[in-house]
This record gives C-alpha cells, structure tokens and sequence, in this order.
C-alpha cells in the first residue's frame, strides 16, 4: 500500500498535539476549512478594521476566499465552490504526542506548549535540529483552584507553597495560613507526563524539567483538568490560560521573587517565571503547505482572531517577523 | 364438564352419566365405527381403585390433546396405555402427578383423584403428591452424582435422612437409616446384586438398562404408592427390556404401575388391563388385557392391536 | 424410616401468622424500593411522612419487622402454629448469616470502639463464627427468624433513638473515605431490608423445604427486577439527558420533510446547529471494512475446520486461540495496529488502520459462531445430499452454508455491534479530529494511478472520527461546554448499537421460530 | 525434496481426488503469489498490490475450472490466514515487549517500592501498581456481575414466567452491547461527582467507581451466558428431580446448578475477561497515578489499571517505554489467555463428567 | 475375510464358500437353536438378482456390526429387513450405497455388487453409485428450501438440468426439463396433487408424512435403480405410515427396494422378501416374506416375529 500522507500532494494539512495549542491551531482550521469569501463580514471581514482585526495588514486585491488567500500566497491554486486548496486537520492529545508523531510523520505539524529541548531531555542535538520550531503564541500558565478553596481565602499563594504542594510536603488546606474552611486533604491535581504544561511546570516552576513530583491524579487533556478541579472542592492545579473560568476555577495570584502575579495583570509579562511559548513544530524542514497555515497563525489578523479569543498573549510584531522570517519564501 | 364424552363412540351405553348430552357428541366428526356396541366403561375392576379419573381434557394452547377421558385405575396391578404416536397416552400419564404443570401452555380440565382426593383442586401439595405418585421417564434420566446419592435423593430432600455435615458434627447421622433405603430400593429395582460393590461410582457410568432401574429404585426410594412409568424400555436393547418388564411385574404386588408403551407384545406380557388411546386423545376401549388383544369390541382397536395400522 | 416420611402435610397457615409474614416482606419490600431512591437522591433524607423523619421511619418499620419475626418464630415454635420447619436451619443459612455477622460485627467493633483493620476483622471473624455454628444446629424456624429480627430490632433502635442520624458519619482511620448517613443508612437499609424480606419469606410458607424456596425466590426476584431496572434505568438517563441535543433544529411533519441537523452535519463555523455526521460515516465504514475483511477469511476458516479438516488437535489449537482471541482487551488490538499496522498504511491513522484493527477483532468471534452453526446443521442434510450423489463442496455451497447462514448473520450483526461501541482501537489507530467537518469521502476517492499499487484512496489513508471516539472527544476536549454535545452523541452511539443488538438477537429468535415452526 | 513429491503431498493436503496436475500448477502459483503478497506486506513494499492480484487472478481462474478443489484450497487458506493473523499480533506483542522486560528484568513484575513508572531520564518500569489496580476492579466487578448475575441467569431461566422471560432475556442480552465510552461517560460525569460529594473523597476518579461501573457492564453479559448455560441443562434431568417431589429451589439447588456448574462459571469467567480488558471507562474515570494505593486494600484511591496505562501513554512512548507498554499489552493477553483457557477446560471436563464417560 | 461366517447358525448347510472354517464357529458363543437346519441361503428368488452380498462384514472400530453377510436382493420387488434394535439393520443397509465411508470408525470388507459391479472395488465413483442406489432416511430430511428446488435438487447438481443465472443469461434455460422432473417424480411418489399448487413454498412446511414423500420425490429424481430405506415410516403417523406403505409397494413396480423396518406388521404387508437379523449383525434367515411369518425355519425368528421378544 502506498506512502500517501505525506505533506506532498493534495492530502490535508495535519497537525496533532498540544491541549494548550488546540484552541489556537483548531480555531485556525475551522475558519480556514470554512474558507470564507472575503466580502463575510464575520468571520474574514470586510475592509472595515472594526469587523476583522487585522484585516488591514491583508493584501487582498483579488478578494479571494480566506484560505484560497493564505494558501495562495504559497502558490496553491484555488478550488471550485468553497473548499479550501487543502484542508487542515487537528487532532488533540498533548505536547509530547505532537512531538513523537511529527518526528515519526505521521503528522506534518506537531503542536507543543513546552520546548523539544525540553520534551525530549534525553535528544541529541542533531535529533533536536531537524524540529523547525514556529512560536505562534505566548501562555502565561495559571494556577488555580476549586472555587471552595477559592471562597475560603486561598486566592494567592507563594511560589514556596505551590512548591511545597507539588512535592508533597504540604497536603492538607490548613497548612495554608490565608485558608480558613475545614480541614481538608489537597488534591493535587496534574497533567500527564508529557505533556507540554507538565513539563513546563517542572522546568518553571520546579527548576528541572525531570523534576520528582507528588500529585494525586493526573489528566490527559487541559480540559480534563478544567472539568476534574471544577468538579472537586479541594483540588489545585497547573493549566493553560485558555481553560481558566473564575467561575469554576478561578486562577490565584502567584508570589513569586517578591513579586505578585495576578491574572488579568501581569500574568502576560515575560519576567513571570511560568510564561511559555506555544510552538507549532515541523520536522526536517518546512514545507509550503505547512508555512501557509503557520504563516496565517503569525498575522496580525491570525492573532487577533485566534491567540487573543483564548486568553493568549499575542506575539509583538518584530518578534512575529523573526517566526515569520523561518517560514520558505512566498512565491507570490 | 366438557360436552365430549369418552362414550362418543358408544351411543347407545346408557351407563355414563352425561347420557343427557348425548345429542351434542353427534356432530362431532369422529372416524369411527358407529355399529359397535359395548360397555368397557361399565367395567369393574375387581381391586379398589387407586386412581380415579373423570371427564379429563387437556389442551396445549387451542390443541386438544386429551379428550374427556375417564377411568379408573385399580389398585396393585399393572395398566398398560397403548396407542398410536401423538395420540395422548404420555399426556394422560403426566396428568397423574401433574407433570403437566411444568408446560406452560398446558391446560387441565377435569378430575383426578388419588386415593379419593381430588389432586387438581386448589391447595393440592405437589410436593405431597409425586412423593406418591412417582414417575419413570423414557429415556433413563440419572443425576450425574453417585448410585448411592441418586437413590437417597428423594429421602435426603425430604428429610428422612440427614447425612450432611451437620447431622455428622452433631452425632446424628443417619447413614444407617440411608444405607437401608437405598439397599432396599436397589433390591426392588433389581440392581444390588449388579451395583452393590460400586454405589459411589457416577451413575451415569451405568449400561442403560441398568440407569433405568437405577431410575426406579430413585423413585421406589420416596416409597410412592404409584409409579407412573413413560415407554420405559423403548430407549434399551431386549435384554434390558426383558428385566425392566420381569420387574415391573414384580413392582406391581405392592405398586400401582401405571405404563405407557408403543409395544402391543409389551403391553400383552406386562399388564393386567389394558388402556387403548386412539389419535384425538380419546381413550377407545379399556378393559382386561387379555380382553383387548384377543377379543376387542372396537374395530379400530382390533385394527390397531392386530398391526393393520400404528 | 420410610413411615416418616409421611410427614405433616403443610397445615393450611393460620391467618395471624400469615397475616404477620406478609406484613413483614411488604414492609421490608417498601423500605427496599426507598432505600433506592434515597440513594440515587430522589427522596430527600429531610422527607417526612406523618411527622416521622425519613430516617426514623425507616427505624419504626425495622422494629416492627424485628418484632414480627421474633414473635412468628417463637410461636411456630412452641407450636403455636403448626409449620414445617426442619430439625436444624443447616449450614448453608447457618454459613450466610455468620457473614452478615463477620461484617456487622467487624464494623460495629471499628465503628464504636475505634480498633483498627486487624482487630475488627478477628472480632468479626469470631462473630461470624458464633452466628454460623449458632444458627446451624437452631431449629429452622428459630435458626432463619431470629438473627434477622434481633438485627432489624438494633438498627430499628439506632435508627429511631436517633444514634444515627442524618448528620452522622464515620471516617475510617486508613481510608481517604467518609461515609455520611445519606448514603450508609439507604445502603444498610437496603440489605437489612433484602435479609427480613427474605426471612418473612420463609415464615409466609411456614417454613420447610417450601419456605426455603420462598425466600429464595422472593430474593432473586428482587435482585433480577433490581437489576433490570438499573439497566433500563441507565438508558432512559441517556435517552432523556441526549434526546434535546440530537433533536435540536430539527424539523419534521407535514411539508418540512425531516430534518435532524445533528445526524446530518458536521461541526462547521457558521452553522447554526453542529451535529455528527462525519462521526456517523466514519462508523458505517469502519464496521464495512471489518466486516468485509473477517467474515469471508471467518466463515472460509470455519469451513474448513469444520467440513474439511479432520477434527484433532490441529483444529483444537485453532478453537483455543480463536477463543482466547475473542477476550483479548481491545486496546492490545489498538497497539498492535498503532505499532504494526499504522506504519504500513501511509503512516498516519486511517480509516482502513482502524477496519483492519475492528477486523482482527471480530475474526475470531466470526470464526466461533460460524463453525457453532455449521456444527448444528443436522447431519441428515448432509447425508441427504451425498445419499443424491452430490459432492461434499456442493454440498456445503447448497445445503450446509445457506442453513448454517441464519447463525452467522446473527453472530456477526452481534459482534459488530460490539466492535461498533469500540473506543480504544479507534483511539490509537483512527482518530484525527476531534470535531470533524466534513464526512470521509470513501467512494468518490478512488484513484487509479500508473504506479503500484495502481490503485489510490485518500480517504482511506486518513484519520476519521467515529461514534465512540467522538463521545472520548467530547470527555477529552471539554465536558464544560459541551456536555449535551456528549450526551446526544452517547444516545446516538446507544441507538447504533443497540439496534445491532436488538436486530441480531431478533433475527436469532426469528430464525429459531422459523426452525421449530 | 522433489517437485513430484512436492505435488504428492500438495495434492495430499488439498485432497486432490483426481490426479489433475494442472490443479496442482494452479495451487503452487497461488500460493506462490500469496506468499509473494505477504512478505511484500510485512516489509512494507508498495508492490504489494501486483502479488495479489496474481493471487486473485489464480483463484478466479481456478474457481471456474476446479471449483470444488480451489474452494477447499480457499477455505484452507482462510484457516491459515485466521493462524497467522492471531500468530502474528500474539508474537508482535512479545517482541516489542522484550526490550523492556530485558531492561527491567523480573522487577517489572515485582518492583513494590519506591517511584515505579519514571518515563524519562533514569527509567523505571513496573508494572505492579497497574496490575494491582487491574485485580482491585477486576475483583470490585466480580463481586457485582458473579453473583447478581448468575442470580439474573436464574431468575430468566427457572424461575420467571414464559412471558416475562421472552422480555426480560433479550432486552438484557441488548444491554450487554451497551458500549463502555457510554459508561465510562457517565462515571465521569455523574459518578465521579456523586462520590466526591458524597464520600468526602479527597481526589476524583477512584478504583471503586471503575469497579462498579465496570461490574454493572459486565452484569448482561454474566447474566446471559449463565443463562445459556442453566437453561440447558436437560428438561429430563429436573423433571427427574421434581418427580421424586422436591420443590423447584431444590432442583435449582441440587441439579440444575452442579449440572450447569461449568458453563456458569465460564460465564463468570467471561465476566472476568472483561473487567480485566475493559480500557476506556478506566481511562477516563481514573486518575492515572502509577502508584499502588495507600494502604493497599484502599479502594477509594486512585491508580492505573494496564488497559489506562496503555491507552494514556501510548502517544508519548518510544524506544523503551512503548516497549513497557507492550509488556501490559502481553500480561493483559496471558492473563485472559490463561482464562479462557481456564474456562474451556472447565467446560470440557464437566461435559465429559455428565455425559458419563469419566 | 472373517472367519465367522453366515452360516454359524447353520451348521450343516454346505453351500456356503467357507465351511472349510467351519469348525472355528463352534467356538463362538451363540445363543441359538442349534437343532434348527434349514437351507435358506440356498433360496434362488425367481428375478435377477440387483445386488449381491457376498461375506460383508463392518466394524465400528472394534465392535463388529455386522457379521459375515451373505444375500441377494432381487430387482424390482421390496425387500424388507427387520430385527431389534441394535442389530445392524441399518449399518448394512448403509453398506449398499456406502454411506458407511461417511462414519470415520466404520469398517467394511467382504464385497457388493450392484449390476455385477462390485461397489468395493477400487476406483468406484460414488456420486455415480449413489445415483444408481438412492436413500430415503428414518426421519423426512427436506432441504431447507422450496418443494422445486428440494426436487430438482439432484439434477442441478450433477448438471442434468442448468437454471442458473447464467444459463438463462445464455439462452441456455433448462427451466422446462426442471419442471418435467420436478412433476414426473412428485407424481411417482403420489404427492403431486398435493403440493402442485405450491412449489415455491418452503419444504419444512408440509406435514411429516408429506416431507417423506418430497424425500422419496427427491430420491426419484436422479432417476435411480435401487432405493434403500431406513425405517422411512417410523416418524409418522398412521395415515402418512399407510401412504407411504402404498407407495412403496407402487414403486417396487419399477425399482429395486430395500426397506428397513422395526414394524413386522409393515413388513408383512408391504415386502416380496423379508432378512431377519439377530443380535450381532447376524443374518439369521431370509426367504419370502410369506413363509418368514407364518413358517419360519429358525426358533429365534419365530419367537422374534410372534413378539415374545424385540
Ligand atoms: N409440550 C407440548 N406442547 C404442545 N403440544 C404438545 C406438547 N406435548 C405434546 N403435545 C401434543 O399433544 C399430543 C399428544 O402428545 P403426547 O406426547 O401425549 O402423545 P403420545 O401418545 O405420548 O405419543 P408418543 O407415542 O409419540 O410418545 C400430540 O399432538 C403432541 O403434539
Ligand atoms: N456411527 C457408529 N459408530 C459406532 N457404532 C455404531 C455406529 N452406528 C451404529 N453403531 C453400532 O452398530 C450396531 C448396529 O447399529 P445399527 O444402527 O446398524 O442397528 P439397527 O439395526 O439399525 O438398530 P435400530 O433398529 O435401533 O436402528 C449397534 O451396536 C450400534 O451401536
Ligand atoms: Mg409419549
Ligand atoms: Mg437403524
Ligand atoms: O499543551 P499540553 O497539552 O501538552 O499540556
């Protein structure tokens, strides 16, 4: 049976990895299948700032479809009727899955919310230069809580004291001196080994990025975690941005070095030590395909409508020109 | 009561006590040979009866299987029920100890008394009942335990003897009483002298003739006062059969046996009356063996026992 | 011994003491039926009924009930009434009740007295032992009334003096656990309600072999309604949580056409209702394939095991594994295809990964039925045809297999739809997207090209959802907000393959019917 | 050895009757092409394709003029085919899994203390949490599906009436295909919540939800093979008791139960096999902590069972950690392997037992 | 061959081709009249023999079922063969076809010839000989298919008729030659007017004793010259049992038939020559059905057809 699937030939684009990157990447896809005509208001806009941010930045004289655009301008032809010149699949694990498979190609782009240096602390340097890494977005990585403990006055804690939490020093709430609810075991709650946020959190957070950690369950998906610490009354965890809800699970400030790190405030300034940024990894290279979507996530009008809707920090523009500046010449 | 009597064949006895409805049983369409003439319903046996049946009917859904039947059975003797295929006789059997209640789209109809009382009424025992009224199935249906525990089933459930281990802890065992039963019951059935150096041996290690007198002496073992037995031979070879029927004859100086055979040269060795089923479920003619198969008042029955059909 | 067995003849029961049994069993009966719905939070532990909480009126009837059983055993045995209750209750009473003993006993003790694991187990285990020989050698009608009353009497007490009530509750020193009353106090009442029941059971039928068989039955009954009704239960829970989503825009009646935008859409931007469709697609032709592949290779196999080869080890070693293959776990078939075969079909999840994988696990279960049924195609058709001068492969293609093909239906509309509910190999070898837009496009992706293997599809290569995946899609990628998308996709997949179940256990019965028509 | 005997014994397995020697050509190029296709598939190669439509050209051709010799040489084929497709999954899976039990020698199995699942830097694989969490839900679900559902199985076949048993035992036979993402769906979201709630319990996802849960699934199944099993015990066997006049529980109790005693317990068997292979409600309910519970008999504590590990990690594993993986994969397949075996056995030897011919 | 032969019983009739051996059969114990002599392997039926057996033997195994037999069964008359149960009637019956090569243990030797061909010779093509001996079984065994297709079932197979798709896709339809045979057989086995009006109905749902005839139908179909029947009546009841006599006797006007039968009755109705065979597989005597049952020679066939045993 035929090697199909590669990111040769009109197969679709497809992408696999990351929970933290998912909203970006799939949001991206769902408007790039959908693959608008230029003159819809809503989703690509029409001249007017005000409806598509970012619009201005396009050069669109043809006024072609939304993904005839960005796949044009890698010299793909335009389709009959709507369909895109190829489409885009994401699929949803996490980092370390998105890593394995782009390497093993079994997808052309591998999402990740840590480093491969990171993911893969065992890679040769050789092995970690054939990943192309294309940082589309940055996460400010929250912590946070069960509303109860929320409610009973842990809303900021120290970096001390989530350390002490994840190594298991600490397991009981009322070892937290601002807690004032019963007596109550902590659930620890963390992702899965190999995920991105986990492993980010031991290298941020834990200074190693194979640093031991005690945690009571651990969870596929950021959004499991989302769902597990909503539904318990004593659980904390470490997530993406994206999946905070104040609601339901509501980030604390953080007390790091001296300094307080609030949602909302600060958490997006790149001295918070639990900053990171979100790649989009190719392997051996950078294909056309794969640069016309990364290429469109790295906009102006692919950050205003897909990294800032999720809570991500947009990359500044001089920083977007460097990615940029990895993807393969245009040939338009 | 149904309006179909046994007597349909016999118009003009005047005996049965539904004459009055005679009229009725004109239309129904049976082949038979309305010319005779006979009496067999009047027939008295000599003994007391020890089953009496009266104006019986079962249906399966809307198949009328037996129909209106009644006669009586008398005491220590052996009546054999013979007939066509399909023709009812095992029905009619399973009815004696309410066998049927097991098929659910059974229906009974009529009365069955035994030893005076009406089995079919209301709060009848069933328990009670097949304790007295035992049955012997066609093909030998041994449970696959020992010899000894097959014939001290029935007395173990029914706690005559306790031989578990709390009978044992609490030095009330009675292996004794056990033993006897089951000599006794084996002796009957004519098998010690085949099985006695081996009664812990699966029972289904057995010849078939011998699983089948196995099969008795289970059920002489509850000390029936009937033994209701279905084709009992028909699944053995001749030697077999030869010592089921010796033993049969034995059994009925203390048992009322109750047989059912599709063998007329079986039903002539064995029995002392006669019971001729033809198809429908009606039961033909009944009356002393010797009677039936040398001098039937049915054609039809001369027909069958003669071999013209059946 | 055989005058003894003329025994008592089951005494037409007097009316008090038949009254007292029954009362006993409909009580424990409704105490059973709240201890339920207290569970499952449908009667609030706060509900009263004529001024009694509900805790203490559970409390009022155990003691009633206690009391009914001590005084009907009594009485049937100083002979009061006449009963046939046997000599000793048995061992085997004697057995189940010293382990309701070991458990009361075992807990009371680390519940009161604050012991740990090891010690209320000794303590348990000697109480166990007491009730087991205790009870034995009792006469039955003192032996099966009296431990249940005496422990209907003390949670009757607990319960109505208030030791336990809605606030209390227990924390076990070495568990993570803590068992508040709303949950103990339904669950202990359940069981303490099964034992009277059954035990009111016995007396109703005056004890003896009869009364045994009363409260036997009396508990499997209760058992097998309750767990139907937790089965059915289960479904109509699915049914009502998903039935909003899956109508949701829908339209039908006169002049609308039908219209179910959750079964005929994928998840798009710009659509007002997002539904399923490429789920359902990628569902239909994963069972397609796998079944393309097992059944001919199956039933071919089954052939020949059956008709052709002759009967020995060969074909025992093959009825072995076949067997052990059918309760091999899926996802050691999710691996091997995600290892082996993924590698080999264009290197991504496919479509065709995924037939093959639900393939290799339906084979065995189709190689199973299919020699069952030919094994029970009547030798006489087989004679038959040879006894005509037919030779034995015509004879299978025209008399065996068409006989036999009643079973194999059955079994592999079975098996699909077990296959069809499989999550973990669709996981590892199939799964792309979790919300898919568009359907696969098997049929219009047929290509022919000038180079090996000649014969392209793309559609076939690449990753599909499916029903089950699309449910672990919705667990993984957001119960939050979209839980109702999950439940409409659950009561889909319950549909699908129940309706493989229900079609394939109809066409059995049918198919039996037809046989003994 | 020669191309005569070769045709010899060609001829001998196919049953050749007639000594047709173009037969025995059109078997030899068949088979050749069919090998040709196999290796072509097992290396990989994207000739596969021209092997196997010789194959199917061979078989064509052969169905037309020999159909009786070509259909049992096809239907020999599906055998073969059928072995190798089991061979060939049953040794992958050992093969992969060596590397790792090579590195881990016995501790993988037996490895009790300290951190015993470190997939990066200095490894650690044992599998020991995972089977205890396998066994602590496997037995959590036996103790539901055993005896409620050979309970189930009784009431069905002996004691519900003839109407209420032509309902009852479809409809639970339809249950048995309710999928387990379906339950899986439900502890998450409903269970998982109701023992939070309910239990005080300080982290989600325990052992005993995925034991009930899986015991409940596991119930129609025990329920409806059980009940295969009862309601064939002969008419005539408890027909016999009931005669001798005992009651109906009596019969239940002292014949039909020892009599259908083999295929009940391989329904509870079957049961087991289940429990111990069911992957996705434990996925998605447990917590995917590989450490054994605290104190060990804590069911209400959170760990792995091997089908979770599996289906958790496969997407991260390479080299020597995937090789772990398989090693679950291979002690899942052993162990139900040794069950039903175990069941058959169990099935045989009763038969054997009530047919007589000990 | 066995050095038992058919004639132990008959110690003194020297026709047989292996008394040389005689004095090894003093030596088996058989339970037999030794005082009887009779010559009725001697008896030459008046038409041309259609089979001849000449010393068959068969093991199952080790059990030897039938014991060195020797007869010839004359062309189109109806041969009946009873005995009890267990006696081999229908192994041998078996032999003639040889469907005995279907049972794996079975064993035969000694020779039979069927149109002076012996059937046991090496390269005998047994679809040609079971087209020449036909078979009609104990119990109806209709294909599960149409009454049309149950009949030319035969003729399909063996390509004498071609209704295929692709037959009449080539203008090659045999449709009328189907319905010639279809007709031609159902009439010969008198159950044309039966069912001419449903042939498309399904097989299984004509009564028992129609199916026995859709059966002996299908066995005409093949146009045989020798049909074997194992008990053919022995499932049904008495009406279907007198049809099938009938026809029995109606095709005895154009095939050779062999009938096995436990009903002595029906074999003294329906055959032109009866072979009664004892335990063992013993062939004990054969002659006209006449003298058979009212003057046999041997002690043990009288005691056998009279009922005292069997
Ligand atoms: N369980 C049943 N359900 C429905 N019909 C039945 C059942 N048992 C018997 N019958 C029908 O009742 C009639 C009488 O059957 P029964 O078995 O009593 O006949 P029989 O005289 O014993 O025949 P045989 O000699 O073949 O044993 C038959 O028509 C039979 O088909
Ligand atoms: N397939 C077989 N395998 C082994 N033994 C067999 C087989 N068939 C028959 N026998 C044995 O061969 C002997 C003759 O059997 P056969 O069936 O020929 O007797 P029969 O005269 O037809 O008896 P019946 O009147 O009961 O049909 C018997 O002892 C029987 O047990
Ligand atoms: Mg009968
Ligand atoms: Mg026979
Ligand atoms: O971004 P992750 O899903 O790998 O944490």
């Amino acid at each position: 049976l035929g090697s199909t699937g590669e990111s040769s030939g009109s197969g679709p684009l497809t992408a696999d990895g990351s929970s933290t990157v998912y909203p970006i990447t799939s949001d991206a896809a769902s408007y790039w299948n959908s693959n608008h005509p230029a003159d819809d208001g809503e989703y690509w806009g029409s001249n007017d700032e005000g409806t598509a941010p970012g619009y201005g930045q396009i050069d669109n004289p043809d006024n072609k479809n939304l993904a005839d655009y960005w796949a044009g301008l890698y010299g793909f032809e335009a389709k009959d009727g709507a369909a895109p010149p190829f489409s885009v699949n994401v699929g949803l694990s996490h980092s370390g899955t998105g890593i394995e498979k782009v390497a093993n190609e079994q997808v052309d782009i591998g999402d990740a919310s840590s480093s491969v240096a990171d993911e893969l602390p065992d890679a040769s340097q050789g092995e970690l230069d054939k990943y192309t890494d294309h940082v589309v977005a940055r996460d400010g990585q929250p912590v946070v809580v069960s509303r109860e403990i929320w409610d009973a006055g842990v809303e900021k804690l120290t970096g001390d004291q989530v350390r002490g939490i994840y190594t298991g020093e600490i397991t009981n709430w009322s070892e937290i001196s601002s807690y004032n609810g019963p007596d109550k075991e902590i659930q620890a709650v963390g992702r899965a080994v190999g995920s991105g946020t986990d492993t980010a959190f031991r290298a941020n957070m834990l200074g190693d990025p194979e640093a031991e950690m005690s945690v009571d369950i651990r969870k596929g998906q950021n959004q499991q975690v989302q769902t597990t610490v909503a539904d318990s009354d004593n659980a904390i965890a470490y997530m993406a941005l994206a999946f905070v809800d104040m609601d339901r699970v509501p980030a604390i400030s953080l007390e790091l070095d001296g300094t307080t790190y609030t949602l909302g405030e600060n958490l997006g300034s790149k001295d918070y030590p639990l900053s990171r940024e979100l790649h989009c990894y190719t392997y051996e290279g950078t294909s056309e395909k794969e640069a016309a979507f990364i290429n469109m996530l790295l906009s102006e009008f692919g950050q205003r409508h897909f990294v800032q809707p999720n809570n991500y920090f947009m990359l500044p523009p001089e920083e977007r020109e460097e990615q940029r500046s990895k993807l393969p010449e245009q040939s338009n | 009561m149904s309006d179909q009597t046994v007597t349909q064949t016999n118009e003009e006895q005047q005996s049965n006590d539904s004459t009055e409805q005679r009229s009725n049983s004109l239309t129904v369409d049976v082949e038979t040979d309305e010319r005779l003439v006979d009496s067999w319903t009047d027939y008295e046996f000599e003994d007391e009866a020890a089953i009496t049946v009266e104006d019986l009917d079962v249906y399966y859904g809307d198949d009328h299987a037996i129909d209106s039947i009644s006669m009586e059975i008398p005491e220590r003797s052996v009546t054999a029920l013979i007939g066509p295929s399909g023709c009812g006789k095992s029905t009619f059997l399973r009815c004696l100890n309410r066998m049927n209640d097991r098929i659910d789209s059974a229906r009974v109809e009529g009365t069955v008394e035994v030893d005076g009382e009406n089995i079919y009424e209301g709060d009848t025992d069933l328990v009670q009942l097949r304790k007295r009224v035992g049955m012997v199935f066609q093909s030998p249906n041994p449970f696959p335990k020992s010899i000894r525990e097959n014939v001290s089933y029935g007395p173990r459930k029914h706690g005559d003897v306790n031989v578990g281990l709390l009978g044992r802890l609490l030095g009330n065992d009675d292996r004794e009483v056990e033993r006897e039963i089951v000599e006794r019951s084996l002796e009957q059935a004519a098998l010690w002298d085949e099985v006695s150096g081996r009664l812990d041996d699966n029972a289904l290690g057995l010849s078939g003739g011998q699983q089948q007198r196995l099969c008795i002496a289970r059920c002489l073992a509850v000390d029936p006062d009937v033994i209701l037995m279905d084709e009992p031979a028909s699944a053995l070879d001749p030697v077999a059969t030869a010592k089921i029927e010796d033993l049969i004859e034995q059994l009925a100086e203390e048992y009322t046996v109750v047989v059912v055979t599709h063998n007329m040269q079986q039903a002539a060795r064995i029995s002392d009356q006669t019971a001729v089923f033809l198809t429908g479920g009606q039961l033909v003619e009944y009356d002393d063996t010797d009677k039936i198969f040398e001098n039937p008042e049915s054609d039809r029955v001369e027909d069958y026992v003669t071999g013209k059909f059946g | 011994m055989s005058e003894q067995t003329a025994t008592r003849t089951a005494a037409p029961a007097v009316d008090l003491f038949d009254r007292i049994a029954l009362g006993v069993v409909g009580l424990s009966i409704v105490t059973f039926l709240l201890g339920w719905t207290t569970l499952f939070e449908r009667t609030g532990t706060d509900t009263a009924v004529a001024g009694l909480s509900l805790f203490t009126l559970f409390g009022a009837v155990f003691l009633l009930a206690g009391i009914g059983l001590l005084v009907s055993g009594i009485a049937s045995y100083v002979g009061a009434f006449e009963t046939t209750a046997d000599r000793y209750t048995g061992i085997g009473t004697g057995l189940g009740l010293g382990i309701v003993g070991f458990a009361v006993g075992g807990l009371a003790t680390t519940i009161l007295f604050g012991v740990g694991a090891t010690g209320s187990v000794l303590v348990g285990l000697v109480v166990g032992l007491v009730v087991t020989s205790g009870v034995a050698v009792l006469p039955e009608d003192l032996g099966t009334t009296f431990p249940v009353g005496l422990l209907g009497l003390a949670w009757g007490g607990l319960l109505v003096t208030g030791a336990v009530d809605a606030g209390w509750f227990w924390n076990p020193p070495s568990l993570d656990a803590t068992f508040h009353a709303p949950i103990v106090v339904p669950l202990a009442t359940i069981a303490l309600s099964l034992l009277i029941a059954w035990s009111g059971a016995i007396v109703a039928e005056g004890f003896g072999s009869q009364g045994r068989q009363n409260g036997a039955y009396l508990l499997i009954g209760l058992n097998a309604f309750g767990m139907i009704a937790v089965l059915l239960l289960l479904i109509l829970f699915v049914v009502q949580k998903g039935l909003p989503k899956l109508l949701e825009g829908a339209q039908f009646g006169p002049g609308l056409g039908i219209s179910v935008p959750f079964l005929t859409k994928g998840v798009m931007l710009g659509q007002q209702y997002n539904g399923i469709f490429p789920a359902i697609v990628g569902t239909i032709w994963l069972v397609i394939g796998a079944v393309l592949l097992a059944v001919p290779i199956g039933i071919g196999a089954a052939v020949f095991l059956t008709e052709y080869a002759e009967q020995g080890r060969f074909t025992a070693i093959i009825e072995t594994t076949t067997n052990a293959l059918w309760s091999t776990p899926s996802i050691v078939y999710g691996l091997f295809g995600y290892a082996f075969l993924v590698p080999r079909f264009g290197n991504s999840n496919s479509l065709l990964a995924g037939m093959f994988v639900l393939g290799f696990m339906l084979l065995p279960l189709v190689v199973i039925t299919s020699r069952e049924s030919i094994k029970s195609v009547p030798d006489e058709y087989r004679d038959a045809s040879a006894a005509l001068g037919v030779n034995q492969w015509q004879t299978i293609r025209s008399v065996v297999l068409p006989a036999a093909m009643p079973g194999v239906v059955t079994g592999v509309i079975l098996g699909v739809g077990r296959i069809a509910g499989e999550t973990a190999p669709i996981l590892l070898v199939t799964s792309g997207q979790p919300f898919p837009a568009r359907a696969p496009s098997i049929l219009g992706s047929f290509r022919f090209v000038a180079t090996p293997p000649f014969v392209q599809n793309e559609a076939l290569l690449q990753a599909s959802s499916a029903l089950p995946y699309q449910l672990y899609a919705v667990i993984t990628a957001g119960v939050g907000q979209e839980e109702a998308f999950g439940w409409g996709t659950a009561l889909v997949l319950l549909l699908v393959v129940l309706g493989f179940y229900a079609i394939g256990i109809a066409s059995r019965i049918y198919f039996r019917r037809k046989l003994h028509q | 050895m020669s191309t005569t005997e070769l045709h010899e014994q060609l001829k001998d397995r196919l049953g050749v009757e007639s000594a047709d020697d173009s037969v025995v050509t059109l078997g030899a190029v068949g088979a050749l092409c069919l090998l040709g296709s196999a290796v072509a598939f097992l290396i990989g190669s994207p000739f596969t394709a021209l092997p196997l439509a010789g194959f199917l050209f061979t078989v064509g051709y052969g169905l037309w003029n020999h159909q009786a010799t070509t259909a049992k040489a096809l239907t020999f084929l599906a055998t073969i085919a059928t072995g190798a497709i089991l061979a060939l999954i049953t040794v992958y899976l050992i093969i992969e899994a060596f590397p790792a039990i090579r590195e881990m020698g016995l501790a993988m199995f037996t490895k009790t203390s300290g951190r015993m699942w470190i997939t990066r830097g200095e490894e650690v694989y044992s599998l020991v949490p995972m089977m205890w969490g396998t066994l602590v839900t496997t037995v959590l679900a036996m103790l539901i599906a055993g005896p409620l559902g050979v309970a189930g199985a009784l009431f069905i076949s002996e004691i519900a009436p003839d109407a209420v048993r032509e309902i009852v035992k479809p409809a639970v036979e339809t249950l048995a295909g309710i999928p387990s993402i379906v339950y899986g769906f439900i502890g998450f979201t409903i269970l998982n919540d109701y023992m939070m709630e309910n239990l005080d319990l300080p982290s989600s996802g325990s052992l005993v939800i995925v034991g009930l849960v899986v015991g409940l699934m596991a119930l129609p199944t025990v329920v409806s093979v059980a009940e295969d099993a009862i309601s064939s015990v002969p008419e005539s066997m408890k027909s016999g008791s009931l005669a001798l006049g005992t009651t109906d529980w009596q019969t239940i109790k002292n014949i039909t139960l020892p009599a259908a005693f083999s295929g009940v317990s391989a329904a509870v068997l079957l049961g087991v096999g289940r429990a111990i292979g069911e992957t996705m409600a434990a996925t998605v309910i447990l917590g995917h902590a590989q450490v054994l519970p605290e104190p060990l008999y804590d069911v209400f504590g959170n760990t792995e069972t091997l089908t979770s590990l599996i289906a958790s990690q496969y997407g991260v594993a390479s080299s020597t950690h995937m090789s772990a993986l398989f090693a679950a994969g291979v002690v899942l397949f052993v162990t139900v392997t040794v069950l039903s075996i175990a069941s058959q056995y169990i099935e045989r030897r009763m038969q054997i037992q009530l047919q007589g011919d000990t």
